[in-house]
């Protein structure tokens, strides 16, 4: 088992801050990408619009609900990619995810961080790298 | 046996009306559950999420570990000594189950993995049998997914039409249309007992308006068996599937009870061997019922487990624990109803069992429910199985507490107080 | 792990060519399974009768046992830290297993019940998805009631053809017009051992057939994977149903490991619970395999289980299980040939595993089982299963018996004592 | 448990006799009441014939296979209901069988020995009182 963060640790203002005030909240009216997608395990819901321009990431805007952990790591998600390439956007993986909440958190609750970043990736058709916990753990009992 | 012997709880209550259990019994319950003596994040277990699968006492453990100590082999199919008792004791398991819900012949207790596939073998045995284009299922707003999704696929296949009880703000079920609704039905599915709501619904009452519109009805038992009497005769219902989990037994292993004359006449389900009675090579005849559907190898070691758990809740006395966890409810409603900030869903008390679901602000119950365990505090946090209800309830999820035997009075301050714990994370008052 | 820890036998196996048990790590393994120390009419207990159940070791019983006393809850629902535990050894167990069969990917393993269930799972759900009216469903003659009802069923649902490999007077597998019953056939599901009379069929040959002739090729694996290893990757099957009970491991668990592509394709069998995405009141979605197939609460300990006992086999080392159990089955053929008036059934040695079915003159099989019993000696008497294949025969039961990593040498004297016992009874010479 | 015989006792003489020459064995050409059944535990298979006069069994033959119990049961019951009223023979059951044998049986074998007087009364439409095991323990898996 990895070390679980404390609750204080896990739940710091700016992670707050970002569940009650998403950044890049709502919707782009003429995506180039698009995708929506749930996780059975709780209902947690992410939707993504990404726009593209000379193979880069030009605007994003997300809608959800869900867990503070989902969503705001959703929003950091979309602060962090911004400007970025799709090549450097297809190599972020669950470390950056985890970086960006500056926190190690449980499996159960790292479905939930990655959330943001899986739907990002199929709105995009990137791949998407599993990580060791999910590979060892397919999807499992959803509800 | 050795169960039996174990359990200090054997004396007969001779109370007239069944009392809750005094803290000596609670704290005598709880030595029993080895795993209450786990300190997850070095805090003592609060285990509140029995409702979702209980915990077990050593009663259960040590029967199935002398199962497979002593006298484990195939079942009914050796002649040998050691494959006798473990027929024997399988069989003794299904009886005992049977009379703990008022079955009249172990005939009709159908082994199965949990309440889910008994649900699936009415929905693909009887269902398919019965249900014809046009006809008509009647379901509630407030069943769990496995007594819903069985249906909706079997209305599919069969382009038959459903139907739904509704549930009304508070979580009842609304019965006034119920005839008009149960209406040239075929089969009523309902449950006895919310899993997210704690609702206890009128089974005997719903039983009878499904016969009387000419509809069997099918009972979920997965919450009512656990925690209060239960007894089919009574209920007079057609179908009844429960798992041993929630009811202090193992995982692996529940119970379709099933009308006789209904069953006789069911075709198979599940087959291959242990169901059979003569096999050709590209036919052949089937056995009586239970056997018929009972294919390969049964959950021996776990019948016997779940034999074990149904001694336990018998010495125990289901109505006493029935009125235990009803005072814990109710001090927690009380308690709850002085915090601020937290939106309890369901009926009040007096329509309600131990199962409380509620959310706090605007936290959402996942991390609600990380929070809670930080302080050693189980909780469920979803939709329980039960998305449209949730729906119907306007929340995306909830935290969700359950008792059983092995709840106090104090595991409810340290719940609260976990409560508080999270109010403060999010900043609320 | 504490079961692996106790395990005595975990060093490497360094020798090129797998050697069988000496006497010293027989006696380690012996001291392993509390039930041998059982007595049964005050005799000690010669268990020949693993092809039906095998004992389990401490290992195994101890791995479940702790489950339950320190992280039993219901998984993949639950964010606190017990439920976390068990989802992750849940799963766990699903990836070691499917390694242990040469998956390549967890995703393709299915908990189920037991075999029986697995291959009903695929006959309901690839079965009714794919059989038409008219199609072919080719089997053989030695299969297991298991691998031959569902068939059987689904053949007359769909009015398909059933048509049958024949097999030989000595118990082999009549290839020679193979590819004229495979000609256009959908599927093909076969047994890799038989479990009455110990074949083993050449599997990576029958899928390669199965595929030339454009079927899917379903293996029962029941037999093949307590004694041998097993590789799905290089038989080039689709379909590997197989049960724990039978390999060291607990009743209720077993697994279906089914090649991605097809199971993505199927719709689900068992619903509720577990299974769902998304769910409404009149339809719902579903969740990707192997979520998808198991509906319900699962058998959490019993995978717990089942993962120890893989660990059991695997620190033995698989080739090594098998030519040890192979010496057993040479010695105790050899021994019978020197016995009068007893039939053996089935192949030479070489093509068979140590499942030994045999008549001794003209008592019947029930009589001399319980005749060995009396000795302590435990055997399956009947017809396995297998009715068609006695038929084949031309007996109406056989005893059978079978060897398992804990067999000894003496006990096969004892065995062929017994044996004699049962004919001085009956007065054969 | 019942006390379980010793297996010398259990195949004395007689019941191999029983076993090896059974009575009344073959068919009737006219039989007034005639059934046929499988024990599906052990495929143990019998069939009875029996003609009726005045109420009573005038004569009776059987045909099956399987073990000496089952065998040397049914052969025993057949010398035992000859000129027998149906009322008397109404009233059989597993004691009398077990009583014929003359030893007590585990309960897995007295289903062998009990295949036969089923397979009596069924063939006259008598009603059939199972044994306690029976009830306690019902069909359960048979192969
Ligand atoms: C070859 C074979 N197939 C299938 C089965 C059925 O296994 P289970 O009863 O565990 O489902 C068995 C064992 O009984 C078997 O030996
Ligand atoms: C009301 C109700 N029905 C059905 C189920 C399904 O039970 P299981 O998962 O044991 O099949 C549950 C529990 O999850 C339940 O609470």
């Amino acid at each position: 088992m990895k070390d679980i963060a404390g609750m204080d640790e896990l739940y710091r203002d700016f992670i707050l801050d970002h569940y009650r005030n998403p950044r890049n909240a709502g919707t782009l009216e003429h995506p180039d990408a698009s995708f929506e997608d749930v996780n059975p395990l709780c209902g947690d819901k992410i939707r993504m619009d990404v726009s593209v321009r000379d193979g880069a990431v030009a605007d994003v805007r997300f809608r959800g609900r869900g867990c503070a952990i989902s969503q705001a790591s959703a929003s950091l998600l979309t602060e962090d990619i911004k400007g970025k390439s799709l090549a450097e956007v297809e190599r972020l993986n669950a470390d950056d995810v985890v970086a960006n909440l500056g926190i190690n958190i449980s499996p159960a609750r790292l479905k939930c961080a990655l959330l943001g970043l899986k739907v990002l990736k199929h709105a995009l058709a990137l791949e998407y790298q599993p990580t060791e916990e999910e590979k060892a753990y397919p999807d499992g009992q959803p509800s | 046996m050795k169960a039996a012997e174990r359990s200090l709880l054997e004396s007969p209550v001779l109370a007239p009306a069944p009392t809750p259990f005094s803290d000596t019994e609670i704290a005598r319950v709880r030595s029993e559950f080895p795993i209450l003596k786990e300190r997850p994040h070095g805090k003592p277990l609060v285990f509140l999420d029995s409702a979702a699968s209980s915990q077990k006492p050593i009663q259960v453990i040590d029967a199935m570990d002398d199962y497979y100590r002593r006298y484990h082999a195939n079942i009914h199919r050796g002649v040998y000594h050691i494959s006798e008792l473990a027929s024997e004791a399988y069989e003794e398991a299904r009886a005992k189950i049977g009379r703990f819900i008022g079955a009249r012949d172990a005939h009709e207790c159908i082994f199965v993995r949990n309440a889910t596939e008994g649900l699936n073998l009415v929905a693909y045995s009887w269902g398919r049998h019965h249900i014809q284009r046009g006809d008509v299922i009647v379901l509630t707003e407030m069943e769990h997914h496995s007594n819903l999704v069985p249906w909706q696929i079997l209305a599919q296949e069969r382009e038959a039409e459903l139907r739904f009880v509704p549930v009304t703000p508070d979580g009842l079920l609304d019965l006034g249309g119920l005839d008009d609704i149960l209406d040239s039905a075929k089969l009523f599915a309902f449950t006895a007992v919310s899993n997210t709501l704690g609702t206890v619904n009128p089974v005997k009452h719903l039983s009878a308006r499904a016969h009387a519109a000419g509809a069997i009805a099918v009972v979920d038992g997965c919450q009512a068996v656990p925690r209060m009497p239960v007894d089919v005769a009574d209920w007079n219902c057609d179908f009844m599937a429960f798992s041993a989990h929630k009811m202090l037994g193992p995982t692996g292993v529940g119970m379709l009870w099933g009308r006789k004359e209904l069953l006789d006449a069911m075709p198979p389900f599940l087959s291959g061997g242990g169901m059979i009675k003569v096999v050709n090579l590209t036919s052949s005849t089937y056995a009586s019922v239970p056997a018929r559907f009972e294919a390969g190898t049964p959950a021996i070691a776990e019948a016997v487990g779940f034999s074990a758990a149904v001694d336990y809740l018998a010495a125990l006395g289901m109505e006493r624990i029935h009125q235990s966890e009803s005072r814990l409810a109710t001090i927690a409603l009380r308690r709850l109803a002085e915090q601020s900030n937290i939106t309890v869903y369901g009926p009040p008390m007096e329509q309600r069992t131990g199962v409380i679901s509620l959310t706090v602000g605007d936290i959402h119950a996942h991390d609600l429910a990380s929070i809670l365990d930080s302080e050693g505090v189980c909780v469920r946090a979803g939709h329980h199985c039960n998305q449209p209800l949730m729906e119907k309830l306007g929340v995306p999820a909830t935290a969700r507490a359950s008792f059983y035997v092995y709840n106090t009075v104090e595991e409810i301050e340290v719940f609260i107080a976990a409560l508080d714990k999270a109010k403060r994370i999010f900043k609320i008052a």
